[in-house]
């Protein structure tokens, strides 16, 4: 066919969006990707991690460097551009929603029914494609300057651009199949990000620990997909949840609909509500009766969703078929958007570089396990409306874990000192917020929330990451004219004693002594103590890697960087505004609040999931508040408490440049993004930015669903709610930290606030490492070793094959025996047939391939007569 | 496939005999014995001269007379040498493997005799026209191959043996080239009939279009047929006779006769690919006249290989190998796609001929756009080889230059140059 | 039933060839002899190829089998020659392959005679037109988008890679 | 002309010769010959079907050939291994080669 018709064709179009970065993927692993060993001591390294001391590592030529780099950022570009055009040819579409941009071909047979695989753009896929490639084009631009100096440039944009083209694939595929294969590859690639500096032994265990938990998830979500095809025979959105279910009365069905729910809205009604049963039952009643007339009479669809979600599921009779995959596929998300509780690889993930930390927390990853349950939400609550209380079991699950997951992420983020690791908390507490968002059906207000704190989140992983270069730059100064001026040194207080490793080695010591043991200050300043190792191994680790104990991550290091660092410091206050929800300005105060409103509209009816979800998140977001301020007070404010913070900076050059315009751009996003969804009624606000009836936002997502969901209207309490957490928040963490800001090895006065044992309870993060080396690594590796090898493998194979062989010696013998006392002259045939066949069956495990190929013979010969008996064909033939 | 096989051998004797009363089936099978008698014996007859030719050539090119003592210029020589070679002790060498030791010259024989079975000496003289005559030709003249294998293993002796390994790489590997340069007529014509082929070439001889394969056909010749510069088979110097070292007798006057015969076959087979076969003025009319301008075209191509097998040295092993594998084989690929694509230009130029065009002008155009591409290529190849060579020749000097230097050095008193 | 001429012997004649030359594949205990038999029973086969009017296959047949693979075979044979002639021609489960092998030529006879395997009606006497596909029907069969012109790239890409393969593992590692 | 059912035969019995082949002899070099003798009897089937019963779409040949690539193809690794085989351990006798033996 006419390849520019096809080009021109925007519903091809999506196809494009993640050719380029898989193919800069192949191209600079395949071409580009050139480097010589060198030691890692050489000048061409640029000691940007100590682990590589003493050995040596391959350098990446400086010319395989900056085509490599050319290659991607094109290949990003590319995506970015692409995509631009793609949403607005989707915007073009008149009645977007109902018509959507989607080509598929034939991907395998299935024998009845042709799996095709293809591409969707839908209102949904229209936001991830605003943010998605924007995050990563940022991500890239970062990452020239943040990797300059990695030895492994080249390798790590190829694998960054992999996982830019795995995320582009799962946000644009058009069915749950595709979306899979994406999830997948992103899996195998934040495995290999992670432990991009696999010299650490805490960076592998990291990968490892990400990989496996993921996987967990993952197989239980395979299940769900696979059941979801076995019973509706298709994987693709649009047929599953938009387009009407093939063959259906439509009328007859909602009526059926209709009374069905309205029984389950009893039955819910009267386990849900608390108070006065009956009436609540009655209210319930009626409500959803006249809610499932107004959704019936809008929507005359019935989408394979919605008659799912009356089909019992099988095994678990209990709860309808949608319910069961619902929950299969939830617990993928719970995996991949690091919930509660497989929460535990995303903290280790720290471990890798911190563009990749952006990508994963920010752009790609995370979002992607939101952005599936945004995509079959309506199975999710197929069956039910969660706007009347008529939960289904799937969200029901989701708002528990959710909330649960937001508060305790929360409570654990303000313990830690390690400047990356309270951003990993803060982003699976943010994750809760969208999840719970979702179980209480605030679908528009979870992919608001996911779409803002997507940028300021990257925002902020960027400029922590600017930190830490920083801190890094100070230590090399440090280091580089050591103690010459160690004293005489402005920014070095008088008190630091002149040890091995300068100032810096003193608040830790006093840190130490606080927490009593050791691991547990370990865990705090960098996170080699939580790999999948005990904490004493990782205590060698430790020991082995950082030759020097220097950890440029640690907070307590920091302090004062407000002063060499301005352009970091704006944009992390920015970021940290935009994620404590500073009102009216930022983006994240916009979603909070929607997400909260949504809560509040529930609560009022009475329902317990929304008044859960209302109190958890109300907690969460005020903790969010707090510990936002107290990062950038102990980050940015007051004096520098090291030697490297007071020379901490970014350097000059292409590296400064590539790793703050990044920043800046992605600042003003975290500002503005929020202003697209705010209420329409709202004060003021709501007429500068809303003219229409419904916020842009929400009217452009509700579309991606068939039944539409209720609008929000303004309402004054939850407003207040979010008003009183966000400011409340801050001003404590001012109190704590800004109003007299830590100077160099005073204590955090958090400790004493909350005590030790609870402050080391939560900087260990309620032990949940241990816990799970206890409950699952440890029993597996003794299942492996004891069950599989020693017991199956050793015992019942080995032990099978020797009684055969015993049994048919046996025979033998008895049959020789036997034929001896017969009458002589019978010839020994007999015998010495049956001690070969004992012989033969004894050697079934010689490697002899032609035994084996007369078994198959015989095998099939067996099978082919068996068919010709069955059939009964013999009979007919003449 | 059996009732297209006796298409006129001898179409003009079935008649008579049917005249003559004979029973028209039993006719048809007379004359399509006889037919099959004089193709298979023709050749063989043949032999005796080409043998003698190419004595008196080779003895013409060393500067001596040839034989000249049995009959008018030793014509009879050879006769006499078959005399002889029938009269001889016929030894089989103890441990042969004797079966295959005898079968093996007359599969050699047969080898070559089988082709003659789809020559076609005129317009309507042939003994078998296959639709697929030239892959009957490939693929029967690969049979020899075996046979020469079968001798050296038979005959138990070494060097009979190093003569058959030879063999295997020798002629499979310069199948190759000849098979990809055979395809280029077939293109042409499109169709793998040598009587298709030869009606094609009645407007312009294929030697013109497809010159380059018309070489690499040419040398893959000489390779296939074991000849000089390629006679590495039977290496007299390195493996005293190769695999017939120790036949004896008639048995290996088959494989001489063989090799004659093949090597006239070939070169046959080249008149009939790419010099219009038959084709010529009136062999139309006169289809008798095809069979000598055949023969003259053939006579045209066997003589130079003779004065080539008498001059030109034999080649390395390891040389021949590299030839065939780093340059016929590519080069032949090349020559392929090259004509392919330009016919394809020539189609949609619209000057390509209809299939069996016989006007001379029709089939102009085609015919120089692709010597054009021909004469584009060898240029090509030439100035790589060229360059090349130059550049090993440079390294060479470079390498002298440095012993020299190093062995200067060496004559410097310690410690002086560094 | 079926009438005496020149095709009905060449078949019998070119069976006789199939079947003894396979017999003498699997009994002759000198691999070279062997490899013969083998040549002899695959130029049986291209004989059955131009009863069938299939010329190029035929071609094709003796060009591949006799010219390439069983030159191969010899080849090998040679190249391993200590183990030409072996006096243990056999392994020790002869015996059981030969009963499988019968039982597997029973079952086959069984399910070419009687329509035990699929109908009967695929088993015509005669072939049901004497329109035969030319060598040009194949070629354009080879290479027509709409036919088989995927297989056939496989194809060579098996064939390259197979060559690399061989030479690969063929390779004396040493030198 | 000859009925379909006697190729078939001759065919299944050139089949189940090379089956036993490739069962019962030691020498790798005869096994493989068998193998040969199996594919052929396979591309005698095939093409006589084709002549039988479709004789004007191509199938039937097509597949022959590309059986004959495989044919092509299987021997020549075939032999390279076995070659290799013998370079190392001076023997072709398959069971001779039984490293994976239980």
């Amino acid at each position: 066919m006419d390849i520019n018709a096809l080009l021109n064709d925007p519903n091809f179009l999506p196809w494009l969006i993640p050719v380029g970065p898989l193919l800069a993927f192949f191209i600079i692993s395949l071409l580009t990707s050139r480097s010589k060993m060198t030691p890692a001591t050489s000048a061409a390294y640029g000691g940007h991690h100590p682990d590589y001391d003493g050995m040596d590592v391959p350098i990446v030529t400086d010319r395989s460097r900056v085509v490599s780099i050319i290659v991607g950022m094109s290949g990003a570009l590319s995506a970015w551009i692409l995509s631009l055009r793609v949403v607005f040819e989707a915007l073009a579409v008149q009645d977007f929603g109902k018509n959507v941009l989607a080509s598929s071909l034939d991907w395998m047979d299935t024998g009845l029914t042709a799996f095709r695989m293809g591409v969707l753009v839908d209102p949904l896929t229209v936001i991830m494609l605003i943010m998605v490639p924007l995050a990563v084009t940022m991500i890239f631009i970062y990452s020239i300057g943040y990797m300059a100096n990695d030895p492994r440039q080249a390798r790590f944009f190829a694998l960054i651009s992999l996982f830019a083209g795995a995320m582009l694939t799962l946000v644009v595929a058009d069915n749950l199949l595709l979306l899979f294969f994406g999830w997948e590859v992103m899996g195998v690639c934040s495995y290999l990000l992670i432990g991009f500096w696999f010299e650490k032994k805490s960076a592998y265990n990291a990968a490892i620990k990400a990989f496996t938990t993921t996987r967990v998830a993952d197989v239980i979500m395979l299940l769900g997909i696979a059941y979801l095809f076995f019973s509706t025979g298709t994987l693709n959105f649009r047929d599953i949840m938009y387009n009407p279910m093939p063959g259906q009365d439509m009328a007859a069905h909602v009526e059926e609909t209709g009374d069905h729910s309205a029984e389950t809205a009893v039955a819910e009604g009267g386990a849900v509500v608390v108070e006065g049963e009956a009436a609540a039952a009655e209210g319930d009643h009626s409500e959803t009766a006249a809610a499932e007339g107004e959704y019936g009479s809008e929507a005359h669809v019935i989408t394979w969703a919605a008659h799912l979600g009356e089909t019992p599921a099988i095994f678990f009779g209990g709860i309808s078929a949608a319910g069961l995959i619902g929950i299969f596929l939830i617990i993928g998300t719970i995996g991949k958007s690091a919930q509660f509780p497989l929460h535990v690889w995303l903290p280790d993930a720290m471990e890798g570089p911190t563009p990749v930390s952006a990508m994963i927390h920010a752009a790609a990853m995370v979002s992607a396990g939101v952005y599936a349950v945004l995509r079959m939400y309506p199975v999710f609550e197929a069956g039910g409306h969660p706007h009347d209380g008529v939960f289904t079991s799937p969200l029901m699950l989701m708002a528990v874990v959710g909330s649960v997951t937001a508060l305790f992420a929360a409570t654990i983020a303000v313990a830690q000192n390690d400047v990356k690791k309270v951003l990993a908390y803060s982003t699976i507490s943010q994750l809760g917020f969208m999840v719970a968002a979702l179980g209480i059906g605030g679908f528009v207000a979870a992919a608001f929330h996911l779409i803002t704190h997507a940028f300021f989140k990257a925002l902020l992983f960027m400029a922590s990451g600017a930190v830490i270069h920083g801190m890094e730059h100070g230590e090399h100064h440090v280091h580089a004219h050591g103690h010459s001026h160690g004293h005489d040194d402005g920014h070095a207080p008088a008190a630091l004693p002149q040890g091995a490793g300068g100032g810096p080695l003193d608040p830790r010591l006093e840190l130490a002594m606080d927490h009593g043991h050791g691991s547990a200050d370990h865990g705090g300043h960098d996170a080699h103590g939580h790999a999948l190792v005990t904490t004493h191994a990782a205590h060698d680790d430790h020991a082995e890697d950082h030759g020097h104990a220097f950890d440029p991550q640690d907070m307590m290091n920091m302090g004062g960087l407000r002063k060499t660092m301005p352009v970091t410091f704006i944009t992390f206050l920015i970021g940290g505004m935009s994620l404590a929800g500073l009102p009216l300005i930022t983006a994240g105060f916009w979603s909070k609040d929607e997400i909260i409103a949504e809560a509040w509209l529930g609560t009022t009816k009475g329902f317990g999931p929304h008044a859960l979800v209302l109190i958890c998140l109300s907690l969460a977001a005020f903790m969010t508040a707090f510990y936002t301020m107290r990062q950038l007070g102990l980050t940015f404010w007051g004096d520098n408490r090291t030697e490297e913070a007071a020379h901490a900076n970014l350097g000059r050059g292409i590296v400064s440049v590539a790793m703050t315009l990044p920043l800046i751009i992605l600042s003003f996003f975290a500002i503005v993004a929020g202003f697209v969804g705010v209420l329409p009624d709202f004060p003021i606000l709501g007429g500068i930015f809303t003219p229409g009836k419904v916020a842009p936002f929400g009217a452009l997502v509700e579309k991606a669903l068939v039944n539409p969901v209720p609008h929000l209207s303004f309402n004054i309490i939850p407003v207040l709610i979010s008003f009183t957490v966000a400011l409340g928040g801050l001003f404590l963490g001012w109190l704590m930290y800004w109003r007299k800001p830590l100077t160099a090895g005073q204590k955090d006065p958090m400790i004493t606030i909350l005590g030790d044992s609870v402050h080391t309870t939560l900087k260990n993060k309620y032990y949940f490492d241990e816990l799970y080396i206890m409950v699952f690594v440890k029993p597996s590796q003794w299942f492996a070793k004891n069950v599989s090898y020693e017991f199956l493998d050793k015992g019942l194979i080995d032990g099978f094959l020797h009684l055969v062989a015993a049994v048919f010696t046996f025979i033998g013998d008895l049959l020789k025996v036997l034929n001896l006392w017969l009458i002589d002259g019978v010839s020994d045939g007999i015998p010495t047939l049956i001690a070969r066949s004992g012989k033969w069956f004894r050697g079934t495990q010689t490697g002899r391939i032609q035994q084996y190929m007369l078994f198959v013979l015989i095998a099939a010969l067996v099978i082919g007569v068996i068919f010709a008996v069955t059939t009964g064909v013999l009979q007919a033939a003449p | 496939m059996m009732e297209t096989t006796c298409i006129n051998v001898i179409e003009t004797l079935a008649p008579c005999l049917v005249a003559g009363g004979a029973a028209p089936g039993l006719a048809a099978f007379i004359s399509t014995l006889l037919g099959v008698l004089l193709v298979s014996a023709f050749p063989l007859v043949l032999v005796i001269i080409l043998i003698w030719v190419e004595r008196k050539i080779a003895a013409r090119v060393q500067d001596r007379i040839g034989p000249n003592r049995v009959g008018p210029y030793g014509l009879l020589q050879n006769v006499a040498d078959a005399i002889k070679l029938i009269i001889k002790e016929d030894i089989t060498p103890a441990g042969a493997d004797r079966l295959i030791y005898n079968a093996a010259p007359i599969i050699a024989m047969l080898s070559v005799l089988l082709i003659w079975a789809v020559v076609p000496f005129t317009p309507v003289h042939i003994g078998v026209d296959l639709s697929i005559g030239l892959l009957y030709f490939v693929s029967v003249s690969s049979i020899g191959t075996l046979a020469i294998m079968m001798a050296g293993w038979a005959s138990n002796n070494k060097y009979a043996l190093l003569g058959a390994f030879r063999v295997v790489a020798q002629l499979v590997s310069y199948e190759v080239p000849m098979v990809v340069a055979l395809l280029v007529p077939v293109l042409l014509v499109g169709s793998l009939s040598m009587q298709d082929i030869v009606r094609g070439q009645i407007g312009m001889w294929f030697i013109v279009p497809c010159f380059v394969s018309a070489v690499i056909f040419y040398i893959s010749n000489l390779a296939e047929t074991g000849r000089a510069p390629f006679d590495l088979i039977e290496a007299e110097s390195e493996l005293v006779a190769g695999y017939n070292i120790e036949y004896s007798g008639m048995k290996f006057g088959l494989f001489m006769a063989n090799e004659f015969m093949h090597a006239f076959t070939v070169n046959l087979f080249f008149a009939l690919i790419f010099l219009g076969g038959w084709s010529g003025p009136g062999a139309e009319q006169v289809p008798v006249l095809g069979f000598f301008y055949l023969f003259i075209k053939t006579g045209f191509l066997y003589i130079p290989s003779l004065i080539l097998r008498a001059t030109v040295p034999r080649v390395r092993i390891d040389q021949m190998m590299a030839f065939n594998w780093k340059f016929l084989v590519p080069v032949s690929i090349l020559n392929l796609l090259m004509v392919a694509f330009l016919l394809q230009v020539t189609k949609a130029l619209g000057i390509a001929p209809a299939l069996g065009e016989t006007d001379f002008l029709a089939n102009l155009p085609q015919a120089l756009v692709l010597l054009a591409g021909n004469v584009a290529l060898i240029v090509g190849i030439m100035t790589v080889l060229r360059n090349n060579g130059r550049r090993e020749r440079a390294a060479e000097e470079a390498k002298r230059l440095r012993r020299m230097a190093a062995s200067g050095r060496a004559m410097v008193p310690a410690g002086g140059t560094d | 039933m079926l009438e005496l001429n020149a095709a009905t012997i060449a078949f019998f004649i070119f069976s006789i060839f199939l079947v003894g030359g396979a017999l003498g594949v699997v009994t002759s205990s000198n691999l070279i002899h062997g490899a013969l038999y083998l040549i002899i029973s695959l130029f049986g086969g291209a004989g059955f190829f131009v009863l069938l009017s299939a010329p190029f296959m035929a071609a094709v047949q003796v060009l591949v089998y006799i010219g390439a693979i069983a030159v191969l075979i010899i080849f090998a044979v040679m190249l391993t020659r200590s183990m030409t002639r072996m006096t243990e021609v056999y392994n020790r489960q002869w015996w059981l392959s030969a009963l499988a092998g019968a039982l597997l030529l029973l079952m086959l006879v069984v399910g070419v005679i009687l329509p035990v395997w699929g109908n009967g009606g695929a088993r015509p006497n005669m072939p049901i037109s004497d329109i035969v596909a030319t060598t040009e029907a194949l070629g354009v069969a080879f290479v027509s988008g709409d036919q088989y012109v995927l297989p056939f790239e496989v194809a060579s890409l098996l064939l390259t890679g197979v060559m690399i393969g061989a030479i690969v593992l063929a390779r004396d590692t040493e030198s | 002309m000859v009925p379909l059912w006697m190729y078939l035969i001759v065919a299944a019995i050139v089949f189940c010769i090379g089956v036993y082949g490739v069962l019962s002899r030691r020498n790798a070099v005869a096994i493989l010959m068998s193998v040969e003798l199996m594919l052929s009897s396979v591309n005698i089937n095939l093409i006589a079907f084709w002549r039988y019963t479709a004789p004007e779409n191509m199938a039937g040949q097509v597949f022959a050939a590309f059986v004959f690539v495989i044919a092509a193809a299987e021997a020549a690794v075939g032999l390279a291994i076995i070659i290799s085989i013998y370079r190392n351990r001076r023997s072709v006798i398959v069971e001779d080669v039984n490293l994976l033996r239980g």
